[in-house]
């Protein structure tokens, strides 16, 4: 797990102190084991990523072995799939559709590039660090990363859930005002 | 009086759950069928506890609000209103039109849901959901109006009553073949899932609804599953009535056997609907309207023949 | 209390008052426009309050002039249906006025507008209190006037719309006039009640032919199918405010003059003569057959409007159409259902087109897809309009159901198996014109323009909010209007139907319908759902922008194309289009512009050659001269 | 008080002569003369129409008794023509001064007077020779009205004359061979004995006699197809003329017609030729109108169509059926004379007598349009109007008489009718005005118009006054006839 947190404070000299224990208090373990268990997402695919999608939905890996189900709206999603690099304009978008998903969401990014880049890392307009904008809850290393480390990927996400520390949208939440800024920074004219 | 009420209290409970357990098993069903492993069947019941639970429920107005509470109202409703196996609930207050009526609720309901959300998909899914219903309406119309000349009453009890001897689907054949075509874009399986098309629409008309909305919409649906099917067997099965003996043990007998038929229909339908791909609307609209309308038309000249000479 | 009254409760009271009323009314506009509305207001309140009270007693005025040619007199009644309709008429018209009282400003003239409104209205109450055809024709002949100046107050744009209007109208008059005539020389009265002893004795094709001519004058009326075609425009282009009494009061006076001759006069016995289908009159189930494929045409052409009244004009067509099927069917369950829709028709598409009018005036514009997202800026109008069109859908819980699932009873009974599904499709259709109304101005985005749009004054929402409770009240006990419709069977001699408050049951292999059952039902489902929805955590209301567009932002662009309105319906449009375009239109138009190209013909005979004149007059004299040593 | 219809014509006849000496005493003299005459003639013939309602009155010329000396017969339906005539005479002396145009307006009122002098001749008169010479003097008086024009429709109106002159000479000849075949078989001339003997006569001379009065009278009474001079006289008629025509000569000549069929032949053959012409009339004339472009030419084949109305009425030959011809006559004199009239204002205002010009009038002249409209309403037979009531009549009557027929052309000719003049009426009221000029109707004008609108529409809400001399001026015809 990268330390995002400490990107965002970084930047914006904030102190961010973690709190571990911010799901576990308000949410009950049977419904955090629904959430676990009924992961639907929407996933933008913005680059490769995408393809390494459709063979765990087929009868291969078959997501919906974990009631993973994809959705096509942000309303009705929990995770939301970043599968690739970002530019600016993509950006917009994912804040948009992250921002439409009702609580509790949680965010994966796939391969290298949401992380630092990966190969378009000096592009003008590619975001190096993803999550400066968005808080990302898990990232999945590799160019492009298998399927069988995207199934690892969910599960150690489900783990999370169930012990509280898939966080990021409290995260966002909390820090709406440094993630704005950021994201303003960027665009600069809002929108 | 106590135990009719009870029945009465009971029923949407009981529905409610054996319809999410039904879809779950259903899941399932169209997963093996696709050569897949497939959630386990008490998924539906996770996916709507997860629904209900969610941290956060997105709305837009209270006229948003009214589309789900519709879609259970209308649904609940009806149901109180068609003779399950053995219970006759309130069918002797209502005929087949009030409840065909009636089922209009939670369309109509869901439909000015989705316009309020303001999502132009949602707008289009509805117009593809009610030119869809004017499509199965009409062979629909056609094959339940054949039954109700040929048995000359339109009371769903009756109906059910008059059956004990044979069931229409032996006598009527055809139009049990049309309603059956017509109940597969009533269940919204492909190839009639036009309306919530999530690779076109984006799930149309629910594509605003999240959380308790949705959980809300997959319970109003999972009762609609009973309904709907429940309606095609008082019509044409008998009303599942399998048992003409009095007494409360056979009535839970015929009420299972009927949930069976129930179960049945279901399965036809998700058979279809795993092997097949979508129409466009318009090809599903002709589509009713010609095939399914002749051989409707053909049963009713059957029927008015049967009963009139 | 209301003894007071007692005096006035009599036909020629409220028809002279309502004339009197016209004329100061429009007097009164000279002096100052706010007399003048209250004028209109309180003699259209009163005369519709009189109406209420006198019930449906019977009350006879005759009144004979002292040197006429044709030696009759006049007679004014109220009995149970006359008393039926223009409850039905005056509730309309006065609340109308009421509404319009609403608006600063209907028409360029608003002195003869309202002056005209009360004229129409005494029209419309005379042609129901009339107990001679005389009379009958005469009231008719003024309504139809004070109709067509009514609409020609619109302006330019109702040029075409009235002037068909007026030929239709006017061609179906001279129709009534000459099945009229027909019945005073064979029976040598015009009253009522005469003929009503002595038309059931005619022979059957003298009665085909009469009620054939009469017919013709009120399925114009009634816009049934094929003399609808004058409607659409008319009810589009007349002013506002007044086509909520041209499609909600005075299109019933077709189905009243059905009933009126088929059932109060010429008698079911007497209707079966001319040859029976299935137990009903072959005349009947022409009528009602008719009406069914009305419903439908004009349902399809609802559908693919854009134009708000425009697609309340077809609906109305189609909606008249039931009217006439369960009329023509004629069976107690029949014409209950008949009078009961046209009732509910009156009430629910008055509001429509009321809620109609208050949308133009807000948006400036009667395209539906100029419109959007008023909903939540303007509720009271979507409280009625919804339940309006609730009502016209035919959804449980409002009065608009129990006359439709009587219509479809009355035809299933009788096996009519062509008639019952192009009903049952024509309703269908209704949910797709009827939501289109609901997503194109409420639902959806709300364009920049309208962002100051609301509510209007009380004068135009309590009219609509007394028509939307009455609609929920005939929900709820579909018995108060249907016992009234009951004594109105009973006066005409069809057997009446079995009604409770609540509940109506029409006999031992029928279904029933018990509202209070279903409301009970409805109430309980309610409070589960609401439990349910409120059990579950709140909910953050957003902006009605903030929608998934895949991403995209739509806040700079929502009048462009976030509103799904325009082309609603495209793709089953482009199914039925080929259909649709032979439109019956073209028909009229293709005899008109026939007999334009006759006419033209015929001037070409005055040359303006003297030659060929003095020609014409040898040839004449010439051929007259040879005829006469002829013959003689 | 004993009235003699003979001082009805001699009076006027007599002024007719002096207007153009009383020019010397004032330049506006002539006017008023004229116009005192025919309020004379009026206040006469309504005291006539109350006496002749009681008993008819019977004046013989020179005290000669038939059937030697001439004698006046005032019925009350000769009676009730002559208040028609003195009527429209009188209001269309009111209305008429700014429509004339050119410098001797004495020659003006001499004919004018003399045409209602002939006009009243006409109806009064009860020998056949007299109606012939009546009726040439109406003509005579007709073509040289239709001549005064000045201006650029001048040449429109001569032309028109001469096609009128060319027709009405012919008639003119036509009737005076009818009435010589008529004396050589009978020896009289008087009608009540001619009456008496036309029975006895030669029928196949009789017959043709009728044949050639029937041409002869046909082409003032507009019968198609002797009506070819109508459109163009209409037309090119100053408004004034052309309303006069419509409101006397036609009324008169028909009168003549209807006379000498009822009550000189008494025969059903005539009465068939009127049923069938008359209905042909009207059918043409309503059909011819559909298509007009030009206001006047319009309404004059309106004329036609109204004529063929009241034809055909007659030609029914019941006594309903008479009355509703008189009831449509009435109306058709009043309405029509109005219609020319406020059509005049506004062709006056516009100059040019196209319909397309009258958009938006209703705004720009509102009175006069409403006028117009209130013609155009009773013409079309709407209720609280004149027309309608006769139009009911005549439905009922036709009916009646089991001309189903009949009936069913009658209501579709109205049906085109509705359809020309609602146009017109609605370019009026619905239309947005062009930004002109115009000049609006004077007041005298207007008053004159208001009081033909009131007649129209008392016409049409009390009709019971009118059927009260209806009826016995139905019955006098039919007495003939030996109807009921």
């Amino acid at each position: 797990m990268v330390d995002d947190e400490k990107i965002v404070s970084e930047d914006m000299g904030v102190q961010v102190e973690k709190n571990e224990n911010m799901e576990m208090r308000s949410f009950g373990t049977v419904k955090r084991w629904a959430t676990k268990r009924s992961l639907w997402m929407v996933h933008y695919c913005t680059g490769c990523g995408g393809i390494e999608l459709a063979p765990l939905m087929t009868s291969r890996y078959d997501m919906e072995r974990f009631g993973m189900h994809p959705m096509v709206t942000p309303r009705q999603s929990d995770v939301l799939l970043i599968t690739g690099y970002v530019n600016i304009k993509t950006l917009k978008r994912i804040i948009r559709t992250y921002e439409q998903m009702p609580d509790p969401k949680y965010v994966i990014a796939f391969g290298s590039c949401p992380i630092n880049g990966g190969p378009y890392w000096d592009s003008y307009a590619t975001i190096n660090h993803l999550d400066k904008y968005i808080p990302i809850d898990l990232y999945i290393a590799g160019c492009m990363p298998r399927p069988q480390s995207i199934v690892r990927a969910f599960e150690d996400l489900m783990d999370m859930i169930q012990d509280g520390t898939a966080d990021g949208y409290m995260r966002y939440k909390k820090y709406y005002e440094p993630y704005k800024a950021n994201q303003e920074k960027i665009f600069r004219k809002w929108w | 009086m106590i135990a009719e009420i009870l029945v009465l209290i009971f029923m949407p409970v009981f529905v409610s759950f054996m319809g999410l357990l039904f879809m779950g098993i259903q899941r399932k069903i169209t997963a093996r069928v696709q050569n897949r492993i497939g959630p386990p069947f008490y998924q539906q019941f996770i996916d709507v506890m997860k629904l209900f639970s969610k941290r956060e429920n997105i709305g837009h107005n209270w006229v948003f609000d009214i589309g789900p509470i519709f879609a259970i109202v209308g649904m609940l409703t009806t149901m109180l209103f068609i003779p399950m196996g053995g219970f006759r609930l309130l069918s002797m207050d209502g005929d087949l039109i009030v409840v065909m009526y009636l089922l209009v609720i939670s369309g109509l309901g869901m439909a000015l849901g989705a316009g309020a959300s303001g999502n132009p998909n949602a707008g289009i899914g509805v117009m593809r959901g009610l030119t869809l219903m004017m499509a199965y309406e009409m062979p629909f119309v056609i094959s339940v109006l054949a039954v109700m000349v040929y048995y000359h009453t339109t009371s769903l009890a009756e109906i059910v009553g008059m059956q004990s001897g044979m069931w229409a689907l032996i006598i009527l054949p055809l139009s049990a073949l049309v309603a059956d075509m017509a109940l597969q874009a009533q269940f919204g399986k492909k190839p009639f899932d036009q309306p919530i098309a999530p690779a076109e629409v984006a799930t149309g008309p629910i594509v605003e609804y999240g959380g308790k909305y949705l959980g809300m919409l997959m319970v109003a649906h999972s009762i609609g599953m009973f309904v709907e099917a429940g309606l095609f067997i008082d019509i044409f099965l008998g009303g599942g009535l399998l048992f003409h003996q009095p007494g409360i043990i056979w009535q839970v007998f015929n009420f299972l056997f009927w949930v069976l038929l129930v179960f049945a229909l279901y399965t036809l339908a998700v058979l279809v609907n795993a092997i097949m791909p979508r129409y466009r609307i318009d090809q599903a609209f002709v589509f009713y309207w010609k095939w399914p309308t002749i051989i409707a038309i053909i049963g009713l000249a059957y029927a008015l023949g049967v009963s009139v000479w | 209390m209301l003894e007071f009254l007692n005096p006035m409760l009599r036909p020629e009271w409220m028809i002279s008052l309502l004339f009197i009323g016209a004329l100061l009314t429009y007097f009164a506009g000279k002096v100052s426009s706010a007399l003048r509305t209250t004028f209109a207001i309180i003699f259209s309140v009163f005369v519709a309050f009189l109406v209420f009270l006198s019930g449906s007693r019977d009350v006879l005025t005759y009144w004979r002039p002292s040197a006429s040619p044709m030696g009759f007199r006049f007679v004014l009644s109220i009995n149970a249906l006359s008393w039926f309709f223009a409850l039905m008429i005056s509730m309309v018209s006065a609340l109308t006025i009421v509404y319009s009282a609403g608006f600063g400003k209907n028409t360029e003239k608003d002195n003869a507008f309202y002056g005209l409104n009360l004229l129409l209205m005494g029209a419309m109450l005379g042609v129901v209190f009339s107990g001679d055809m005389l009379s009958f024709f005469i009231f008719w002949e003024i309504m139809t006037l004070a109709s067509y100046l009514l609409t020609t107050l619109a302006g330019k744009r109702a040029e075409k719309g009235a002037l068909n209007y007026m030929i239709i109208s006017t061609a179906g008059a001279y129709s009534i006039l000459i099945g009229m005539t027909m019945i005073y020389t064979r029976f040598g009265t015009l009253e009522f009640s005469g003929l009503a002893s002595v038309m059931g004795g005619a022979d059957p094709m003298f009665l085909l032919i009469t009620l054939s001519m009469l017919g013709i004058g009120f399925a114009v009326k009634a816009a049934l199918a094929p003399f609808y075609v004058w409607a659409p425009p008319a009810y589009s282009e007349a002013p506002d405010s007044f086509t909520p009494v041209f499609s909600g009061a005075l299109s019933k006076l077709g189905p009243y003059g059905f009933t009126l001759f088929m059932y109060g006069i010429v008698g079911l016995p007497a209707l079966a003569k001319m040859g029976t289908f299935r137990g009903i009159s072959d005349f009947g189930y022409i009528i009602a057959l008719l009406g069914s494929i009305t419903a439908v045409i004009a349902t399809l052409y609802a559908i693919a409007q854009d134009d708000i009244k425009k697609l309340l004009a077809y609906s109305s067509i189609s909606q008249l159409g039931y009217v006439m099927m369960g009329i023509g069917i004629g069976t107690s369950i029949g014409v209950a259902g008949g009078l009961y829709h046209a009732l509910n028709h009156a009430i629910f598409k008055t509001t429509l087109f009321m809620g109609a009018g208050v949308l133009i005036y807000t948006t400036g514009s009667r395209k539906l897809s100029d419109m959007g997202g008023l909903g939540t800026k303007m509720p009271i109008t979507f409280l009625t309009m919804l339940i309006a069109i609730f009502a016209l859908a035919g959804i449980p819980m409002t009065g608009g159901f129990g006359s439709k699932w009587l219509l479809y009873e009355a035809a299933i009974d009788k096996k009519f198996v062509l008639i019952a599904p192009l009903a049952f499709i024509a309703s269908v259709g209704a949910f797709l014109y009827s939501f289109r109304i609901l997503q194109s101005a409420f639902l959806g985005q709300l364009p920049e323009r309208l962002k100051g749009a609301k509510d209007p004054s009380p004068l135009i929402t309590i009219p609509m909010l007394f028509f939307a409770g009455l609609l929920v009240l005939f929900g709820i006990a579909p018995g108060i209007p249907l016992g009234i419709i009951a004594s109105v069977e009973s006066y005409l001699g069809i057997p009446a139907l079995n009604v409770s408050t609540y509940s109506v049951y029409l006999g031992a292999n029928f279904g029933a319908y018990n509202a209070f059952t279903v409301m009970t039902v409805i109430t309980l489902a309610l409070l589960v759902a609401l439990a349910l929805f409120f059990i579950a955590k709140k909910s953050r209301k957003v902006g009605q922008t903030d929608t998934y567009m895949a991403g995209e932002v739509p806040e700079h662009h929502v009048d462009l194309y976030l509103h799904y309105s325009m082309n609603f319906y495209r793709p089953l449009e482009r199914i039925f289009a080929p259909y649709l375009r032979n439109r019956l239109e073209r028909l009229y138009d293709a005899f008109g512009s026939g007999y334009e190209l006759i006419s033209e013909g015929i001037r070409r005979i005055y040359t303006g050659d003297v030659q060929h004149y003095v020609y014409y007059v040898m040839v004449f004299l010439a051929v007259m001269i040879l005829a006469g040593w002829w013959w003689l | 008080m004993v009235i003699d219809p003979t001082l009805m014509i001699g009076v006027p006849l007599f002024i007719a002569f002096l207007i153009p000496v009383s020019t010397f005493i004032n330049r506006k003299f002539p006017r008023y003369l004229a116009g005192g005459t025919i309020l004379f003639n009026l206040i006469l013939s309504m005291l006539l129409l109350d006496a002749a309602l009681k008993s008819p009155v019977v004046s013989y010329l020179g005290g000669w008794k038939p059937p030697f000396g001439i004698v006046l017969y005032a019925g009350p339906l000769g009676a009730m023509l002559a208040l028609l005539i003195s009527t429209v005479s009188i209001l269309t002396w009111i209305y008429l001064p700014e429509y004339i145009e050119g410098g001797d307006k004495e020659k003006f009122y001499m004919l004018y007077l003399l045409l209602t002098a002939g006009a009243t001749g006409m109806v009064l008169t009860g020998d056949l020779f007299n109606l012939f010479v009546f009726t040439e003097i109406t003509a005579i008086a007709s073509f040289s009205l239709l001549a005064y024009s000045k201006g650029k429709d001048e040449k429109e109106a001569m032309e028109a004359t001469i096609k009128y002159m060319i027709i009405g000479s012919l008639s003119s000849a036509f009737f005076l061979i009818g009435i010589a075949l008529l004396y050589s078989v009978t020896g009289t001339l008087n009608m009540a004995d001619l009456s008496s003997r036309i029975p006895h006569a030669d029928p196949r001379t009789v017959a043709i006699s009728m044949m050639f009065i029937i041409t002869g009278l046909g082409v003032e009474a507009e019968m198609f197809p002797l009506n070819g001079w109508t459109p163009d006289a209409y037309t090119g008629a100053s408004h004034p003329v052309s309303a006069v025509f419509a409101g006397i000569v036609v009324k008169a000549g028909f009168y003549a017609l209807a006379r000498v069929i009822f009550s000189i032949y008494a025969s059903s053959t005539g009465l068939g030729i009127m049923l069938v012409f008359g209905i042909i009339t009207l059918i043409i004339g309503e059909s011819a109108a559909l298509r007009q472009t030009d206001l006047k030419r319009m309404l004059a084949y309106s004329s036609i169509g109204q004529m063929g109305l009241i034809i055909t009425a007659f030609g029914m030959g019941t006594q309903l059926s008479l009355v509703g011809g008189l009831y449509a006559l009435l109306n058709h004199a009043f309405a029509k004379t109005l219609l020319f009239m406020s059509a005049g204002a506004f062709i006056l205002s516009l100059g040019t007598r196209n319909i397309g010009a009258l958009d938006g009038m209703g705004k720009k002249m509102p009175v006069n349009s409403i006028l117009f409209t209130i013609g155009a309403f009773s013409i079309m037979g709407l209720p609280f109007f004149g027309g309608f009531i006769s139009k009911i009549v005549i439905i009922y009557a036709s009916m009646d008489a089991g001309y189903m027929l009949i009936a069913i052309l009658i209501l579709s000719a109205s049906v085109i009718e509705l359809v020309y003049f609602l146009r017109v009426v609605q370019r009026i009221w619905m239309r947005e005005p062009g930004d002109s000029e115009v000049k609006k109707a004077s007041n005298a004008s207007i008053i004159s118009m208001m009081v033909l609108a009131a007649i129209v529409i008392v016409m049409g809400i009390y009709p019971q006054a009118f059927f009260r001399i209806l009826g016995p001026a139905a019955g006098e015809l039919l007495k003939a006839i030996g109807g009921a």
